[in-house]
């Protein structure tokens, strides 16, 4: 993909930051209102697909490489799995919830009609694990995708 | 008489290789080495943790069939007054008999890879899938939730389509990937859908509950049609086998071996639904007036003898040497689903067991047979860089162990006398005999003409003059023939002690199968 | 028309059929037969995990196992389109 | 009966999508027959969670009444993701079958392959 126009380049940038923050909202609000890991995962991964689209494959593959995305989303991929083998350690079950139940760290029994952020035990946690995963993954694949494409174009083959 | 070991193991035999999956990026950013090392680490370690729970569980099952449990996430005391939400792992004798099969191939294939993909690059993804294949294939083996299974399903079908596509700078393997992955999707929507018709009438995903709930009504016939078609797809079965064949021979070596444990898989996804998720039904004809377990019987027959003829034959015209392994596997895939479809159709009866026996029996052998077979295959490509018989000849004096391993693959998979694939074959004629005695006699005489096949493969590529272009042919590195003598040695063995295995194993995996009332109570009645 | 294609129409119009008689046989919609697992989380999402969101204590605590499996498969994607585009020493 | 028409729109979505993938030759509408078919299936379980008049299952700031139920749409959740993932790769691997053979119909590639 090329580079498009100055116009475009400047709203994308006015833009990003914005679709970023309700990206990472989704994430840190999964437990709370509509969305989680996954869907704010996308969110984030489509503002960074709308910086790729603005200013090329080129341009964003120079500031940031696969290679680096993949690391972010096994280091996504082991947080999660880690969680659940905390369960294991803690609460004797893989996958067990083990922090519902305490007062300090996200253990509160909620009450309905009230959003208490500090709720829901591991469950925030993995939906930032996830999210740290589906971001780099999905913004990998296009970036790989349209890098290739980019390159057949120019006739290198 | 039971090894002591966690409850918890079932959950470490899927999370040892998705861990080891998840860290391999980062590892191989250090080194290379390090990662071939940390690869073939985990999986043993999987083998190791693989074998002590089968040890385990077939001592167990040996007196009476035994399940082991692991609810994730909760008490492991099932409460039967509340529905079952989360996802159990239910493992008896059969599942982890399919696991034994997949962790061993998985672990040959990758001591495998260390020489035989050496010059590829792209190694650490590589290495990545093919930890990840693993763990698709054994979830989709010791889970007892059908929508997890589905879940396991994809992974290991995208995975494997990955790895088959490997080579891409042939576009011939692109290609394979391709159709792989079309028929692979397609089966898994089908799945899919019919787990949501399964889940929309009885609102349960446990196999056991539904199992216990199911009224074989007209939505319950649908969905025991589409997981049976999805799933039979998934194996290879004739007139859907086109895939495998290409997938098969445009795979690496390595890559095909594993691609084998994937089809065995899906193998065992239409054995679970048969057995146990339609078991009430299936396995009690007396319960209904029509008799279903004939209907669907005669209905795999058919298509099995299909398979047997079509893949036989295609063999015999190839000149592609993983081509030709490839619809031998195919006619493999047929005896298997021939002696599944006599012991539904002749259930209740003692030859309608003894089928059973040599079908479980016949997988565990088609496994170690093809796998050998590809793997002499890899390394004959390794040597020469040649997949044409018609080029190839006289190999037989430079790569000695290479020619031993290839003879004994070669009479292991036509069935003949001192080896593994004798022993399933003849209780699989023996039961087919009793059902029909033209279904045998097909089964004997594409029998040998398999052998003809191989004896044809044999001649124009072992034997004869040394050829020019092949002077300097050497035997293949020590790491591949290792890998190649495990197999080999296990074959041998099989062959040598089948009534030893055939007691041990196998007998358990079929009551595992056939006890479904068994298996229900054990998960369902707590404790 | 070639056989094929009819053979192919013949098969679709079977499963079209098929498929539309059991989509008459379905429960009614929004009136589900068996609601009684689901019941289950609504009841008790809030006592067992503490998360306000049922869907999110269904994806990340009862069936966080799925969930596993799921981050799995894009994990695979990922790892399998970046090799398919992996650039080749030639 | 009335009230099935939401299956009926399942049913009909998968059909077309197996349309596409019968009689198309285009290795890209191919693929969007696959994507019918999964929308469709996807449709068809959040169809089966839906009771008449309920709300969405979550209890921050909710209303009060009947839930919808939650477990088809973490099925849901599960199943769009894989679809994602799958469509990624079924489209990479296009990429590549186009440069190797420059074309996208089946017949051709299968030709070509000869």
């Amino acid at each position: 993909m090329s580079e498009m126009s100055k116009i475009v380049r400047t709203i994308t940038s006015i833009a990003f930051p914005f679709a970023m923050i309700y990206g990472l909202y989704v994430i840190a609000h999964g437990h709370l209102t509509p969305g989680g890991g996954f869907q704010g995962g996308a969110i984030v991964a489509s503002a960074c697909v709308m910086i790729l689209v603005a200013f090329g494959s080129k341009w964003t593959l120079d500031k940031i490489k696969e290679k680096r995305l993949s690391v972010f989303e096994s280091i996504g991929a082991v947080a999660f799995i880690g969680l659940a083998f905390l369960g294991l350690i803690f609460g004797t079950v893989f996958f067990n919830n083990f922090l519902v139940g305490n007062e300090y760290l996200f253990g509160v029994i909620p009450t309905t009609g009230v959003a208490n952020i500090n709720t829901a035990g591991i469950l925030p946690l993995m939906n930032f694990a996830v999210g740290l995963k589906v971001i780099a993954g999905l913004f990998a694949i296009v970036l790989v995708m349209a890098y290739a494409t980019t390159n057949y174009k120019e006739g290198k083959k | 008489m039971s090894i002591p070991l966690p409850e918890y193991t079932p959950a470490l035999i899927i999370a040892i290789p998705l861990l080891g999956a998840f860290l391999t990026p980062l590892i191989s950013r250090i080194n290379d080495k390090l990662r071939n090392i940390f690869v073939i680490l985990v999986l043993g370690l999987n083998l190791f943790f693989v074998s002590i729970l089968a040890y385990n569980i077939f001592t167990k099952s040996a007196q009476e069939p035994y399940i082991m449990k692991y609810v994730f996430g909760g008490s492991q005391n099932i409460d039967l007054t509340l529905p079952i939400v989360r996802i159990l792992f239910e493992v008896d004798a059969m599942s982890i008999f399919m696991a034994i099969i997949a962790s061993t191939l998985m672990f040959v294939a990758v001591i495998y890879s260390w020489a035989f993909m050496k010059e590829n690059t792209g190694l650490d993804k590589y290495y990545t899938l093919m930890l990840l294949l693993t763990a698709g294939m054994l979830g989709m083996m010791l889970t007892g939730d059908l929508f997890n299974f589905f879940v396991f399903l994809e992974i290991t079908s995208i995975s494997s389509a990955a790895l088959v596509a490997f080579w891409t700078h042939k576009g011939e393997s692109v290609e394979a990937g391709f159709k792989y992955i079309l028929i692979s999707t397609i089966g898994a929507l089908f799945v899919l859908f019919a787990i949501a018709i399964l889940y929309g009438q009885y609102d349960a995903l446990n196999i056991a509950v539904l199992a216990n709930a199911i009224q074989y009504t007209f939505l319950d016939k649908i969905a025991l049609v589409l997981l049976i078609v999805a799933l039979a797809m998934k194996a290879g079965i004739v007139p859907m086998h086109m895939w495998l064949p290409d997938s098969y021979s445009r795979a690496p070596a390595t890559v095909t071996v594993a691609l084998v444990g994937a089809t065995l898989a899906s193998l065992y996804g239409v054995l679970r639904v048969i057995f146990t998720l339609y078991g009430n039904i299936l396995l009690d004809p007396a319960k209904f007036d029509i008799p279903v377990n004939i209907f669907i019987g005669w209905l795999i027959i058919p298509l099995a003898v299909i398979s047997i003829i079509v893949g036989v034959m295609m063999a015999l015209r190839q000149t592609d040497f993983k081509r030709l392994i490839a619809f031998a596997a195919v006619a493999e895939i047929g005896y298997i689903f021939l002696a599944i479809g006599t012991g539904l159709a002749a259930m209740g009866t003692e030859y309608g067991r003894t089928a059973l026996e040599g079908g479980i029996f016949h997988i565990i052998n088609d496994a170690l047979d093809v796998g050998l077979l590809f793997l002499v295959a890899g390394a004959i490509y390794y040597a020469t860089k040649e997949w044409s018989l018609n080029e190839m000849g006289g190999l037989a004096r430079n790569m000695k162990y290479t020619t031993i391993f290839f003879i004994i693959g070669l009479f292991a998979v036509a069935g003949m006398p001192p080896f593994n694939g004798f022993a399933s074959k003849l209780l699989i004629y023996e039961s087919t005999f009793q059902l029909n005695p033209i279904l045998a006699i097909v089964a004997i005489l594409c029998s040998i003409l398999l052998l003809a096949a191989f004896v044809k493969v044999f001649h124009s590529a072992f034997m004869g003059p040394k050829l020019p272009k092949f002077k300097d042919v050497k035997e293949v590195p020590k790491s591949m023939l290792f890998a190649m003598g495990i197999l080999a040695c296990i074959i041998i063995f099989f062959g040598l002690f089948p009534g030893l295995v055939l007691e041990n194993i196998v007998r358990p995996a079929v009551d595992a199968l056939l006890s479904n009332a068994q298996y229900l109570s054990m998960v369902l009645g707590g404790a | 028309m070639s056989k094929r294609n009819l053979a192919a129409a013949a098969s679709l119009s079977i499963i079209a059929v098929i498929f539309l008689f059991s989509a008459l046989l379905m429960h009614s919609f929004g009136v589900p037969d068996e609601s009684e697992m689901d019941q289950y989380v609504i009841d008790n999402t809030q006592a067992e995990t503490g998360a306000n969101n049922g869907v999110t204590s269904v994806v990340f605590d009862y069936r966080g196992f799925d969930t596993l499996g799921e981050a799995t498969v894009l994990f695979t994607a990922v790892a399998g389109v970046i090799m398919i585009f992996r650039r080749r020493k030639e | 009966m009335i009230y099935n028409i939401p299956y009926i729109a399942v049913v009909c979505l998968i059909l077309i999508g197996l349309y596409a993938l019968v009689y198309k030759r285009n290795l890209i509408k191919m693929i969007i027959g696959i994507t019918l078919i999964q929308s469709g299936v996807n449709l068809f379980l959040i169809t089966l969670g839906y009771r008449k008049g309920s709300i969405a299952p979550i209890y921050t700031s909710s209303p009060g009444g009947i839930m919808a139920l939650p477990i088809p749409q973490a099925l849901t959740l599960t199943s769009i993701v894989i679809g994602v993932a799958v469509l990624a790769l079924m489209l990479s691997l296009v990429i590549h079958i186009y440069r190797h053979y420059g074309t996208l119909d089946v017949r051709k590639i299968g030709r070509l392959n000869k």
